[in-house]
């Protein structure tokens, strides 16, 4: 089959996306209009971003995939020029298939605008983004990229301010827009330090070609700078600990499908900057930058799951998931970087496949929950999970794609957070004999923690999924919630569905890495990562572990008769009562005695007490006896130690020392005299 | 033909045509036809000094202008036409709101044109002497515009500026005479002092001399610039003045007086031939810059806010040209241009506030200002994103050149320095607009402004700088280059 | 292929078989260490038998998730267990999933019995529920810990049939301290998941103190069936894991008559001291309060730091 | 010019200069409004001769008599007359009120007069007329600067203001030895004169507003 190249599919994306932006603006007064053609056009772009990366993929090297320049360059270094390798294609398919089923989703999601809110400028910052965010991806020009990274960071600041009519969203945004213009200024002090080290003079200083060819170069200062600060610069977009603070702040506030555009993959190009970096500039790391990416990896991943354990804010809670996932990656990235060091080349493709697997199985899941937690809010108008409860027969289809992504989110087999979890999990175990150092202690306790993290994760998801969706309504809202549009549930049954695939036939999937691995690690995909005909996804070592998620499925389907010819056998004649639930002879169960998100959390918070620090309160007011208290006030509070412990005081710091910098204007004409005079004899006399 | 005479003579006509004239809308477009003219003339000149030679005199040499004034030009003439073309709607609800009378009105519509020629006399001057008496003449038309409410507080601020302002002047005029001084020769007659001729015999001037001119001639149009520390009259007047003027300040009038003191730079390297004067704009560039990110962070007026900003930008502006390396200095030039677009319509969307808030204080004013003024908002919200320097406007790219440049050259430090303060600027400004601009306004207040006030002032600035942005036409690029070179001595 | 398919069905057999005969034995013997008679070692059986015939009530408020889990507990379990080689040295899984795919499919089954547990809106399932979850996630380092000791020791390889070669090559010693490190942690690991004192009763019904029982508190009929036979079939495959792995004697390594009837035989006597041991345990040991079991659980998982460090530290 | 009349040219521009520096010392120690405006203009007075002596003894220096012509009527004449008026009509008390008290002022200005001669050393082979008349310029620079700073009147700065023009003045006819070209000169000279204007304008404004003429009341702006 003659496809056309992924260069044109791409071109034909940006320009969809792009009429997106112009065809929402001028629609800005008709909403139901501007919502057709926004998200209209979004969805015709997401199928060419989806050609694009596909084609470029699949196909071999040299056939098409050339870089082309957007618009002439007027400003010297600055060369506006698009290139679809592998590495970019790969994260223009993550961006693509999200793009595809969230902008399915927001025909119906933003409905709910209507008449409040402007749905023409929802659409246009939408299209904005994702066509910031395919350039970010396909960007072969520093320069360029950084505007790219400047644009996106832009208009996602505007989508989590677009319910600003609430003072959280916009503090939210600024925290925010704060955070990550920090990220930006390292990421700008990193390129230029490439730049500088490239000579600085030609035109294409800062293309990544040149960059490509520094690799071992650079001196070894220079590199550890630009390590570090990439680390903090692609890190706070991605939400590292402890640079994470404002991700569960501000991926909640925005509306849904912007939380799932957010968590899925507008974080991920903070794992792509350091995938980019790390294995395509750098040159062969020293131990070092693998053992701090994984160790904040670790941390991230356990934190990250402890604090959403903590929450009982549905889209908070998927926030802080999201910041445990980037640590899973992070695990891959940074043992990847290990290998790379120890020069274990096809380990280093191991590990770095389970990390770039994992990006796409969290952009997926992960946007499969924002959605269902935005249809939820949809009908229920809060993302309080204590005033949910018994959504399931409400709203059964988004139950179901939720407990998908559950599933897939807790790493439980058959779905796809399995299988990228079992590549990391290998991964860290082979990497215990590539070194003879202590170092590889870490590689078993990061298993570990990641084992922990898991556990949490489920024990999260059972959380999420239990006090939102079963047992009985916990309030009015939710009571007397639907299910809702069909778009929104097809936005929603795409996702489920990809996460299925990528559960079941993860060797098919894998293909897809071949390019890129060929291209960053100069290493085709191990023979042995696909067994029995791509049944089984086998491991770097022939006798190594091996899994096959589709032969557990099917298996599974096979053991069912089990059951059934016991109960055939048995008991044919047993009938189903519908009865109450057991309530202990009292006058039947209310909704105020279920179990809450609160409580569910408690054993952990109580274990994780030197973590949490939590603050609680209670205030009992007594009649007669100390005994029976007539009015109980209970008050419990989690704030993160990093904000009360690190950001607060540090802002505190810098607003106490920008006050007294204001007492030099203080007013006095007198004393700004002085400022001239003293500078004047100053100069006087130091610069003669 | 001539050039440099008509532009002279075109907003100094419609300031005594105002003075003579009565009716308030005839004045507003006697000012805007004037300016409108001096755009035109502008571009003309821009195209003439990029061909041979270069260089475009009239008058005996008397006014010269080559890329560098052509493009200040060019800067002053689009700042006004865009602020005439906001006064007029400015100052009608003002006097509806009874805060000004007609008289102060009609002095507002004389001074800014001649406050106009004043710029315009001292880029294209080509004698020094009367580069220094053009800019005096520009701070005393300026200084009763920063009057012109006769509140309390713009008299003390127009009070600092005069004040300050002339003694800066009194300084740079002893820089100015020194120059001369080195140019004297014991047996010749007396020479000419017009720059061109200086810059002839750069190579023969008594360095110590001009050495000690460019230390009172930084302190002098320093102050007159706004570099820190003699920046101190600069926030009160920018925050006091009516907005059309806060516009004329920032936009260009702080520019101007750093075009003379580049012409000093530009003599003293040619004289010196060592990096003394360009170390020196990098001190006070970086000082600039440091200096206002803490009073941007913890601001409470707009206007003074939007004025430390400039500040900052200002700051920059000298960091790229001290840093000296071609791109550094186009890169500075740039900014010089981007920022006179964006900075006016900050103003003037602080102008609206004003007007219909009744107050500065960022805490009387916000939250909700998109929903009790939309325009603008949006042309606030846009020349914000611009001026802290974000894409896709063209400050991130001026910013970048500069901190490419630097790197380039190897100043690592001194980029990254800038590169804080930047964010620092960024991290304040944001804040505080967002506080400003988003959210549900507390009280419904009577809107003495109408939706779209200033519109086609903000929207045109707008336009053109986005469109600069990403676009810029082959004739700027060539005459931003030259001037590049010409500062940086070649 | 046939082969193959006979395999599964044995071992599947196997499991549903000796399952509760292992529950029954713990049951009866703790009753005579306890100077009681004791419910007959094939009473297990019988219950099952009984809770197949009977009605079943389910609660107004459960939705299809509650009748869900009964299956997917169940198979889930069975999955498990054929991935553990039991009597031969090659499990009928094992090219399906090792370790790892073993700890995955335990936990989809806690995952969805959490989820009964909370279904039907009692406070006593949220409970048991929670706890299970907590202590389900405190376990897991330390299993993971330990399985990457042992797997570290069989060349890095996850599969369990290869970890079991391994452990019966030449290099393994009984006495290896690794060996009996990891044993340590794993036998923590194993009272932890399947519920046993000093971590959780499964003989009580008290409110405030069950965890598996609160869960599947309102669970009857055919259904309960379920539930206990998969508790009982996860206990026999953790128990055969641990016997198998680190007493690795007279496992079949052919197909033969013989041998796989040998190997049975000392499989069923590893277990039988295996549950002897848990029986011990129970008796000898008060059920530890729910905030102390952290403690227990992180010595398991400083037991398998230990064993980890020891594989290099001890050669 | 012959070197006698260079000689006695140059003594008498000296001796001229050295007269402004102790007016200048004068004023900072002067207390009465009045009289301040009154120094200020015997100042200008000397000013003005030392341009008339350079236009005398120079030959090619014509246009100097301009400038000591301007000086005599703007300076001498013009505006003490404007300033007085000034301080009449709005009825500002006598009382100057400096920040620090005489003794200090007059130590610091020795020590600013100091720092004069310092700065003007390297240069006094390039005076062309008179010895030390640049770092008598400097000093009448320095010290205006700190008049400005150490009073407390709007009216008394502008006098300050004015002191230090007349040190530029007085570096320009002493440095090139026959001052600024002419057109220079004249717009100096205009812009001077404006200045005090505008100055007035706004004195008078600050008067009726604030109904004082203290400048420290001038300091709401702030920050």
């Amino acid at each position: 089959m003659n496809l056309p190249s992924p260069t044109l599919f791409l071109q034909l994306a940006l320009c969809a996306y792009g009429f997106g932006v112009v065809a929402s603006l001028l629609a800005i007064r008709w909403e139901k209009f501007a919502n057709g053609i926004g998200f209209g056009s979004a969805t015709v772009a997401a199928v060419f971003g989806i050609g694009a990366a596909l084609t470029g993929l699949t196909s071999g090297p040299g056939n098409g995939v050339e870089s082309f320049a957007l618009w002439p360059s007027l400003i010297p270094y600055l060369q506006l020029t698009v290139k679809l390798d592998p590495l970019g294609a790969f994260f223009v398919l993550i961006v693509s298939v999200l793009a595809l089923a969230l902008s399915i989703y927001s025909f119906g999601y933003v409905r709910g605008f209507y008449g409040r809110k402007n749905v023409g400028i929802l659409a246009a910052f939408y299209n904005a983004l994702l066509l910031a965010t395919t350039l970010v991806f396909t960007a072969s020009n520093a320069f360029f990229f950084l505007i790219a990274w400047e644009i996106m960071a832009l208009t996602a600041y505007c989508l989590v301010s677009f319910e600003h009519e609430k003072p959280e969203t916009r503090n939210a945004g600024v925290l925010y827009f704060i955070m990550s213009h920090v990220g930006t200024g390292c990421l700008i002090l990193g390129f230029l330090l490439l730049f500088q080290a490239a000579g600085g003079q030609a035109p294409g200083d800062y293309g990544f070609e040149t960059f490509r060819t520094l690799g071992d170069k650079l001196s070894p200062g220079r590199r550890d700078a630009a390590f570090l600060l990439f680390l903090v610069g692609f890190g706070i977009k991605a939400g590292i600990v402890p640079l994470h603070i404002w991700l569960p702040v501000a991926h909640p506030v925005a509306p849904s499908n912007i939380s799932a555009l957010l968590s899925g993959v507008l974080i991920k190009t903070g794992i792509y900057g350091l995938t980019r970096v790390l294995f395509d500039f750098m040159g062969t790391p020293p131990n070092w930058w693998g053992v701090t990416v994984l160790t904040i990896g670790t941390v991230s991943a356990v934190l990250g799951v402890l604090y959403a354990l903590m929450e009982h804010d549905l889209k908070r809670l998927l926030a802080y998931h999201s910041i445990e996932n980037i640590g899973i990656i992070l695990m891959g990235l940074g043992a990847a970087l290990m290998f790379l060091h120890t020069n274990h080349p096809v380990l280093a493709t191991l590990a770095l496949i389970a990390g770039l697997y994992h990006t796409m199985n969290h952009a997926i899941f992960k946007a499969l929950l924002f959605l269902g937690a935005g249809a939820v809010l949809h009908a229920t108008h809060t993302r309080n999970m204590e005033e949910m409860g018994g959504l399931i027969k409400r709203m059964p289809t988004t139950a179901f794609c939720f407990l998908v992504g559950a599933v897939a989110i807790s790493a439980l087999p058959p779905l796809n957070g399995f299988v990228s979890e079992w590549l990391t999990y290998q991964a860290l175990l082979q990497g215990f004999g590539t070194t003879d150092s202590l170092v590889r202690i870490m590689f078993p306790l990061s298993g570990a923690m990641l084992a922990l993290t898991g556990a949490l994760a489920a024990a999260c998801f059972v959380k999420a999924f239990g006090i939102t969706f079963l047992a009985q309504p916990r309030s009015d809202h939710a009571a007397q919630a639907h299910e809702v549009a069909p778009t929104m549930l097809a936005g929603m049954g795409l996702l489920t569905a990809a996460c299925i695939f990528l559960g079941l036939f993860p060797t098919l999937f894998l293909k897809l890495f071949n390019p890129l691995t060929v291209q960053l690690l100069g290493q085709p995909l191990p023979g042995f990562l696909s067994e029995a005909d791509g049944w089984v996804l086998g491991n770097t070592q022939e006798m190594g572990g091996t899994v096959s998620t589709l032969g557990i499925a099917l298996m599974g389907i096979c053991l069912l008769p089990v059951p059934l010819v016991l109960w055939l056998f048995f008991g044919r004649r047993t009938k189903v009562r519908i009865g109450p639930t057991w309530d202990c002879g009292l006058k039947g169960l209310t909704p105020q005695m279920e179990y809450t998100a609160t409580g569910f959390s408690k054993p952990i918070r109580m274990i994780f007490k030197a973590l949490f620090l939590p603050r609680r309160e209670v205030q009992r007011e007594y009649d007669y006896s100390p005994y029976f208290a007539k009015n109980l006030h209970f008050e419990s509070h989690i704030e993160e130690a990093f904000v009360t412990r690190l950001y607060r005081p540090l802002n505190r710091g810098i607003l106490r020392f920008s006050r007294r910098m204001r007492g030099l204007q203080a007013g006095s004409i007198q004393a700004y005299l002085i400022y001239i005079f003293i500078t004047l004899l100053l100069l006087l006399m130091f610069a003669l | 033909m001539m050039l440099l005479i008509p532009i002279l003579l075109a907003p100094a006509a419609a300031g005594l045509f105002c003075l003579l004239a009565r009716s308030r809308p005839a004045m507003g477009l006697a000012n805007m036809l004037a300016f409108g003219v001096t755009v035109g003339l502008g571009v003309m000149l821009l195209r003439k000094v990029i061909e041979p030679p270069y260089v475009v005199t009239e008058f005996e040499e008397f006014f010269r202008a080559d890329s560098l004034s052509a493009w200040m030009v060019l800067l002053i003439s689009v700042v006004s036409l865009g602020t005439s073309l906001y006064a007029g709607q400015y100052f009608r609800r003002d006097l509806a709101a009874g805060v000004v009378t007609a008289g102060r009105v009609k002095e507002f519509f004389v001074l800014t044109p001649l406050f106009a020629t004043g710029m315009f006399l001292v880029v294209l001057a080509n004698n020094l002497g009367v580069m220094w008496f053009a800019l005096e003449a520009t701070a005393l038309s300026s200084v009763l515009l920063v009057a012109l409410y006769n509140r309390k507080t713009s008299l003390e601020a127009a009070w600092k500026y005069v004040m300050l302002g002339s003694l800066g002047l009194a300084l740079a005029l002893f820089g100015t005479v020194f120059t001369y001084a080195a140019a004297v020769n014991k047996d010749s007659a007396m020479p000419s002092f017009n720059w061109s001729h200086l810059m002839s015999v750069a190579g023969q001037l008594d360095p110590r001399m001009i050495k000690l001119a460019f230390v009172f001639v930084l302190v002098g149009y320093g102050t007159k610039a706004g570099l820190a520390p003699m920046h101190t009259w600069l926030p009160d007047a920018h925050s006091e003045a009516p907005s059309p003027t806060s516009a004329m300040l920032s936009g260009v009038s702080l520019k101007v007086a750093l075009y003379a003191l580049l012409r000093f730079h530009i003599l003293t390297t040619a004289c010196l031939g060592s990096s003394f004067s360009r170390t020196m704009l990098l001190v006070f560039g970086l000082g600039s810059m440091c200096l206002a990110a803490p009073f941007i962070l913890v601001q409470t007026n707009l206007k003074r806010l939007l004025a430390y900003s400039s500040l900052e930008h200002v700051g920059l502006i000298c960091v790229g040209i001290g840093l000296n390396s071609p791109v550094t200095i186009f890169g500075a030039l740039l900014h010089m241009g981007y920022h006179a677009l964006t900075k006016p319509v900050l103003f003037f969307a602080a102008g609206n506030i004003h007007q219909s808030c009744h107050t500065l204080q960022m805490r009387l004013i916000g939250p909700g200002i998109a929903k009790l003024l939309p325009v603008t908002a949006v042309c606030m919200g846009l020349a914000a994103v611009a001026a802290t320097g974000l894409p896709p406007f063209g400050l991130f790219f001026s910013e970048m050149t500069v901190l490419n440049g630097g790197f380039a050259a190897g100043h690592t430090f001194v980029s990254t320095v800038v590169l804080a303060a930047l964010l620092a600027a960024f991290c304040g400004i944001l804040y505080q607009l967002t506080r400003i601009l988003l959210g549900v306004p507390k009280i419904v207040r009577t809107k003495d402004v109408a939706p779209s006030a200033g519109a086609p002032a903000m929207g045109l600035m707008l336009a053109a700088l986005l469109v600069f942005s990403i676009w810029l036409p082959e004739p700027l690029l060539q005459v931003m280059k030259r001037a590049a070179g010409i500062i940086g001595g070649k | 292929m046939m082969f193959s398919v006979l395999a599964i069905m044995l071992q599947t057999a196997l499991l549903l078989a000796l399952a509760p005969l292992i529950s029954g034995c713990i049951k009866n013997w703790k009753a005579k260490l306890q100077n009681r008679r004791g419910p007959p070692v094939w009473q297990p059986y019988f219950d099952l038998a009984k809770f197949l015939r009977k009605d079943m009530v389910i609660s107004e408020h459960a939705s299809w998730i509650f009748r869900a889990v009964p299956y997917v507990l169940f198979i889930s379990t069975l999955l498990a267990g054929l991935m553990v080689p039991m009597v031969s040295v090659s499990a009928p899984l094992s090219l399906f999933g090792g370790a790892l795919a073993f700890v995955g499919l335990l936990a989809l089954g806690r995952f969805f019995l959490a989820l009964g547990g909370l279904d039907a809106a009692s406070a006593f399932g949220g409970m048991g529920s929670s706890r299970e979850m907590t202590i389900a996630a405190v376990t897991e380092p330390a299993l993971m810990l330990a399985i990457f000791t042992v797997a570290i020791a069989a060349d890095k390889s996850t599969n369990l049939s290869q970890m079991l070669i391994a452990a019966q090559g030449p290099t393994w010693k009984l006495l290896n301290p690794a060996h009996v490190l990891a044993f340590a942690a794993l036998f923590i690991v194993l009272l932890a998941e399947t519920g046993r004192i000093p971590i959780d009763n499964p003989a009580t019904h008290l409110e405030l103190t069950m965890i598996h029982e609160a869960m599947i508190l309102e669970y009857s009929g055919r259904y309960l069936a379920l539930v206990e036979w998969s508790a009982s079939v996860k206990q026999l495959v953790l128990m055969a894991l641990l016997a198998n792995i680190f007493f690795p004697i007279g496992i079949a390594t052919d197909s033969s008559a013989a041998s796989l009837g040998l190997s049975l035989g000392w499989f069923m006597a590893k277990l039988l001291a295996l549950a002897g041991a848990v029986v011990l345990v129970e008796t000898t040991n008060a059920k530890l309060r729910l905030f102390r079991v952290p403690d227990l659980l992180s010595a398991a998982f400083i037991l398998a730091t230990l064993a980890l460090l020891s594989t290099f530290l001890f050669q | 010019m012959n070197s006698s009349e260079s000689e006695l040219a140059s003594q008498l521009i000296t001796l001229l200069a050295a007269g402004m520096l102790v007016i200048q010392l004068l004023m900072v120690v002067q207390r009465m409004l009045l009289t301040s405006i009154r120094l200020f203009a015997l100042q200008s007075l000397m000013l003005a001769g030392i341009a008339a002596i350079v236009a005398f003894f120079h030959n090619n220096a014509i246009h100097v008599y301009w400038v000591a012509g301007l000086t005599l009527i703007g300076k001498v004449f013009f505006l003490p007359w404007l300033l007085n008026r000034l301080v009449r009509r709005i009825q500002i008390d006598q009382e100057i009120a400096p920040l620090l008290n005489s003794t200090a002022s007059m130590l610091l200005c020795g020590g600013f007069t100091l720092l004069g001669y310092i700065v003007a050393r390297p240069f006094t082979s390039l005076e062309r007329l008179g010895n030390n008349t640049l770092a008598i310029a400097i000093t009448l620079l320095l010290t205006g600067f700190f008049l400005m700073f150490n009073r407390r009147k709007a009216i008394t700065q502008v006098l300050a203001l004015l002191t230090v023009e007349n040190g530029v003045m007085l570096a320009a006819v002493a440095l090139t030895s026959y001052g600024m070209p002419l057109v220079v000169e004249l717009g100096i000279f205009f812009d001077v004169m404006v200045a005090v204007m505008v100055l007035g304008i706004l004195v008078y404004r600050i008067r009726e507003t604030f109904s004082s003429m203290d400048v420290s009341k001038l300091s709401q702006l702030k920050g």
